[in-house]
């Protein structure tokens, strides 16, 4: 994240009444949670300490404060309590649809088999709603899988590898030697999936011939990826250079020298109280 | 120095290197054009083909971790809608964090291009359950999403004016860091016969080539390239290409690395051969 | 009791199987109304099921503290979190922003991730130093493939003879061969596996085959 | 000017011609919400005359433009999802027609007419009556269907196969005897194993594929007498590991070593997750590390972080996009329908080997058809003839 959207908040917010969580004051003091804890999550990378170990442990305790709440409000409210709470109470101004509203009667009822896993002899209560989730999907997949995968990938082979085109309709050999090495690659990597057959003789050689296809495709995707990647760490770094500035009351100095001599501190701390490593048996390495 | 942290040396070296190959270069500064491959046009011209006033879907499925690559993507999309003056409408099938962002982030891009909520385009709630919610829009809209994510009545909207269900959208583009666009050819292109277009991180792209020759996807924008790339067509050079020379050094780099690594390799080989 | 704890769950899974097969083929808006009702389900119940996590999460921790093992501080740490990102629960804005929690998930939750995901950059450059040796005919295809990718990616690239050529040519030919043949053998096994749920056949799921 | 061209279009002898064989139906295999108009194409026409159609409640209107388009447009050959690719399309156009009535409601009947309009004039057709109605039966997917009947029929018989011979012959996969040894290995040492089950939630594949081959580790785990620990994504795919693993330690005899909390759940936020899991990896140094189910960015923050501490990493996903990752960092990696095929490979039991044997038969139907299609239809181009082209026909999806 950036500054912009930052200041377009604070436009907005004005216009509106921000109230404290919104106001200046606690996003000038969430700028310095954020670059603190980029940074204390940085440290990973030069090994595992107490300041990583303590930003680990906050993430996973907020991340499942604000998912508990944020599936309250966005599925549970909206499409369950308030539904049913209604059919119990119908508002003045609708009358109840019953018989479509009881039907949720059905997940209310799956639901609570599956908060019986919370007692322990009725736990088995919770696999009719892993049944019913998992009998759905199976279900509604086949069809799709067959459609949309299957025959859709099967289709543009179907027509076989040589294309015609140009002024004259005359054959076009680049194109059909492409397609040709499509249709070859294909064929060889599905040879390898075989699993009843041994890879011995001509299944051999397409086993073979398909490995250097997907080896290929890996190196491929893997090469492809790298840009992604960095282009998240570039955005890191852009944040963090933004705080390093005056514009951004150089808190990624402050919070950079706070973070360094913590670890510093508590990797002193450790090396003193640890005896010597050559103490513990060396496992045994692996390959 | 122990042990344990002697095995550390070589990977801090190597995060050395990634972090001084990112910071210089951005510290430095500078742009670069990129011209359209045919797959990035293959989105633009479906939306350059838009008759004015057409609405389109925009599904934002990617949350702040993917948001610094795929920003730029979805700025330049939006550009392109509102310059052909398109009815954007944005939904989410990703998870609870996308939504907040996808409204970060057309709130921002609506204010550049003066579109007005309800109008020009408007914003739709986070729907879990992967191609569950697709399969109901395009049986009805207004059974999953009867109201906007401010909880406005659909119907209240003009930019929504006409729709009842999925397939009253011309076309639709999936920008996603997760898997959504697989639910959207499944359930919106196989099942519906949705047009649809997606970009993507540069790490999924290649999975979608395939759909690409299918033509069940009409084009993909891919990651940080394919948004330079995009810029470049609605001519708007932004976020992504200004990040192109970071690009640069640290592919550059990482093969430099690739290279010594095996040179190395090689050499330790050779002396453990000869010993 | 047997009925209650295997048959019956065997029952649900053939029988919601079943009927959502058939309704792949059936496009009345009866049929119609019978996904969207089920798929609606299957979110409320696995909305639900957040609190089965929630419970987990507590108990765990809580017995670290309780018994104050190792670490038992950093158990705190996440129950304290947990619980002052909860209260945000009764701020009337709710998950609104302006309020508690979209505080936390701006300026906590989601810039950790960002910073989570961003180590990426790091790690994969390490991967790729450290995997990428030539030592077979397989490794060495796999190396090349992705020096060739890498450097077509970036506009520096364009200026490498052929580079760019053969990094569409390798994208467009043996990526689209490989990963068409693994669509095609993963949709197979997935139709496979589904067949076995909704037969029973695979019931590891219900703890399992007995 | 206006009044020109209205003297004009009134002087124009009306020769604007209408189409031959115009048709209206309901259309087949929807929901009730369209009909089909079908019409033979003019012998000339230009793009500068128009087709029109419109609809009304009663035969005398009011009159309601539905569909507007070039003469040189609309050809049947553009929706096989209507009229598939047969050669019959050749020289037809069509248009849809919307349903008068809502959906859900009763079909209610329309008039439909259409027009040509041009520089030559207008002219309109009589009024068709059509009711849109609902339909129970999707004709255009009865490949699709025929396939699922079909791969079903096939995994039954070889079910029953494999239970009259359980001697099957399955190949060698090198991921999953490394499997059992890694699990030896963790005893060996002292130290557990990391069971991760993917990111999915339990309605995906992946991840019930995972669950399962779960259940077979901890039946080994439970044997040896290792410890395990499944930090869990998803709290429903939690509790089915706990049930899963339960079963396995009763299946080998040791119900009193199960502790329920060894799966546990973290959190459903992708990077906590991570954050804590590379946290469990780095402190606890799990001897062998297993990642089996649908990973998304997170696989190479994972597998990178086990490959530092020493962990034999056994990794098994069907996400394309993640398996050139778990290629470079772990020791062996399932590719693909390799993770579905884990549960029955390790669990060795005829029925489950039997159903593996039907994946092979599909991919021998699915060479077979690649091997054919390549001969015909390059014959087809080859010498011009796309009566060969017939299989593209019959694998045709229609939506």
């Amino acid at each position: 994240m950036n500054t912009l959207p930052l200041t377009l908040l604070a436009q907005e917010a004005a216009a509106a009444d921000p109230g404290f969580w919104g106001g200046p004051g606690m996003q000038a003091f969430g700028l310095w949670v954020a670059v603190g804890f980029t940074l204390a999550i940085y440290t990973f990378l030069y090994r595992d300490n107490p300041v990583f170990k303590f930003a680990e442990h906050v993430f996973v305790g907020v991340s499942n404060g604000y998912l508990l709440c944020y599936t309250w409000f966005t599925v549970v409210k909206p499409m369950l309590v308030v539904p049913l709470w209604h059919a119990i109470r119908p508002p003045a101004d609708k009358p109840l649809e019953a018989n479509e509203t009881l039907w949720l009667l059905v997940p209310a009822f799956l639901s609570l088999c599956m908060l019986m896993r919370f007692v322990p002899k009725a736990a088995w209560m919770s696999r009719w709603a892993f049944a019913f989730m998992v009998g759905t999907t199976s279900g509604v997949l086949i069809p799709l899988t067959v459609q949309a995968q299957i025959y859709k990938q099967l289709f543009p082979m179907l027509g076989g590898f040589v294309s015609r085109g140009g002024d004259t309709d005359a054959v076009l050999w680049v194109a059909s030697l492409k397609s040709l090495l499509i249709l070859i690659g294909v064929f060889a990597v599905l040879t390898y999936f075989l699993f009843s057959v041994e890879h011995k003789g001509p299944v051999r050689v397409f086993a073979r011939t398909g490995i250097v296809f997907l080896m290929i495709a890996f190196g491929a995707s893997f090469g492809y990826t790298v840009m992604a990647r960095e282009s998240l760490l570039i955005g890191r770094v852009k944040f963090l250079i933004t705080q390093a500035g005056s514009e951004g009351k150089y808190r990624t100095f402050a919070m950079m020298a706070v973070v360094v001599a913590l670890v510093a501190a508590l990797e002193m701390l450790r090396v003193r109280a640890t005896p010597p490593p050559a103490a513990e048996p060396a496992p045994p390495e692996a390959k | 120095m122990s042990p344990e942290l002697k095995k550390m040396i070589p990977r801090w070296t190597v995060f050395g290197i990634i972090a001084l190959a990112v910071t210089i270069p951005l510290v430095v500064g500078g742009s670069t054009r990129f011209p359209a491959t045919p797959i990035v046009r293959g989105v633009y011209e479906e939306i350059e083909k838009l008759p004015e006033g057409s609405p389109i879907l925009i599904s934002s499925d990617f949350d702040p971790g993917s948001e610094a690559e795929l920003e730029p993507m979805m700025n330049a999309i939006l550009a392109h809608c509102w310059r052909r003056k398109l009815r954007v409408v944005v939904m989410s099938l990703c998870s609870a964090n996308s939504m907040p962002l996808a409204e970060e982030l057309v709130k921002k891009a609506a204010a550049e291009h003066k579109a007005e909520y309800g109008r020009d385009y408007a914003l739709m709630k986070f729907l879990p359950g992967g191609t569950a919610p697709i399969l109901t829009l395009g049986q009805s809209w207004s059974a999953i999403l009867p109201k906007d994510y401010y909880e406005t009545p659909v119907a209240d909207l003009p930019a929504m004016k006409g729709i009842t269900k999925l397939t009253d959208f011309p076309y639709m583009v999936c920008v996603a860091s997760v898997a959504t666009p697989d639910y959207w050819i499944l359930a919106g292109n196989a099942k519906y016969g949705l047009k649809m277009g997606m970009g993507c991180t540069a790490v999924m792209a290649t999975d979608y080539y395939p759909y690409i020759s299918t033509k069940q996807v009409s084009g993909l924008i891919g990651g940080l390239a394919g948004a330079a790339q995009y810029e470049a067509l609605v001519e708007r050079p932004g976020l992504a290409s200004s990040k192109m020379p970071t690009q640069s050094v640290v592919h550059v780099t990482l093969v430099l690395l690739i290279l010594a690594g095996n040179i190395l390799h090689f050499l330790t080989k050779k002396k453990g051969s000869a010993a | 009791m047997t009925t209650l704890k295997r048959t019956v769950p065997l029952g649900i899974a053939l029988v919601a199987g079943l009927v959502l097969i058939l309704q792949g083929f059936v496009p009345h808006p009866v049929s119609g109304k019978v996904l969207t009702w089920t798929q609606s389900w299957v979110v409320i119940i696995a909305g639900v099921s957040i609190l089965l996590g929630v419970g987990s999460l507590v108990q765990a921790h809580a017995t670290k503290i309780h018994r104050q093992s190792r670490g038992w501080f950093y158990s705190a740490v996440t129950l304290g979190t947990f619980g002052l990102t909860a209260l945000g629960f009764f701020h009337p804005k709710g998950i609104e922003p302006g309020g508690p929690l979209d505080w936390s998930y701006q300026y906590v939750m989601n810039e950790m991730s960002a910073t989570m995901f961003s180590i990426l950059g790091f790690f994969i450059a390490s991967a790729a130093f450290r995997a990428f040796r030539a030592r077979s005919v397989e490794a060495t295809l796999l190396l090349v493939a992705a020096v060739i990718i890498m450097l077509g990616q970036v506009p520096v690239g364009a200026y490498l003879p052929g580079v760019p050529q053969v990094a569409t040519w390798v994208l467009e030919v043996p990526t689209t061969a490989a990963k068409r043949a693994i669509i095609l053998g993963v949709a197979l096994g997935s139709i496979a596996t589904a067949l076995r749920i909704i037969f029973g056949i695979e019931r590891a799921y219900l703890g399992g085959s007995e | 000017m206006r009044a020109l061209a209205l003297l004009l279009l009134l002087q124009a002898p009306l020769w604007a011609q209408l189409p031959e064989g115009f048709e209206v139906y309901d259309t087949p295999g929807d929901e009730g919400s369209s009909a089909l108009a079908v019409w033979k194409a003019l012998p000339k026409e230009t793009a500068d005359a128009s087709y029109v159609v419109w609809r009304a409640p009663a035969k005398d209107g009011p009159w309601e433009e539905v569909a507007r388009f070039p003469q040189t447009a609309g050809w049947k050959s553009d929706a096989p999802q209507h009229f598939g690719t047969g050669s019959g399309n050749k020289g037809w156009h069509w248009a849809s027609i919307p349903a008068l009535a809502e959906p859900g409601k009763p079909p209610v009947a329309m008039w439909v007419k259409l027009g040509v309009e041009g520089a030559g004039g207008a002219a309109e057709s009589a009024p068709a009556e059509v009711t849109p109605v609902p339909n129970w039966w999707a004709w255009n997917k009865l490949n699709v269907f025929l396939f699922v009947v079909a791969f079903t029929c096939v995994t039954f018989w070889l079910i029953s196969r494999a239970r009259r011979d359980p001697n099957l012959f399955i190949r060698r996969i090198p991921g999953l005897d490394a499997m059992e040894e890694a699990i030896g290995r963790a005893t060996e040492m002292g130290k557990p194993i990391l069971y991760l089950n993917g990111l999915n939630a339990m309605d995906s594949i992946s991840t019930i594929a995972s669950t399962c081959i779960l259940g077979q580790v901890a039946k080994r785990v439970a044997a040896y007498d290792t410890t395990i620990s499944v930090p869990c994504f998803d709290p429903v795919v939690m509790g089915v590991s706990q049930e899963v693993m339960r079963e396995g330690f009763i299946a080998a005899g040791r119900p009193d070593s199960y502790r329920s909390d060894a799966a546990f759940f973290v959190t459903s936020d992708q990077f906590g997750y991570v954050a804590a899991v590379d946290g469990i990896m780095i402190r606890e140094k799990p001897a062998a590390c297993f990642y089996l189910g649908y990973y998304y960015a997170e696989s190479l923050l994972l597998a990178e972080t086990g490959a530092t501490t020493g962990a034999i990493q056994i990794a098994g996903t069907d996400s394309v996009t993640q398996l050139p990752f778990f290629i470079a960092t772990c020791d062996y990696t399932l590719i693909g329908e390799e993770l579905y095929a884990a549960s029955a490979y390790l669990s060795r039991e005829p029925i489950q080997l039997g159903s593996l044997i039907a994946q092979d038969w599909g991919k021998l139907f699915l060479l077979a058809m690649i091997l054919l299609g390549t001969v015909v239809g390059s014959a087809a181009v080859v010498f011009r003839a796309p009566a060969l082209l017939f299989l593209k026909d019959l694998f045709a999806t229609y939506s």
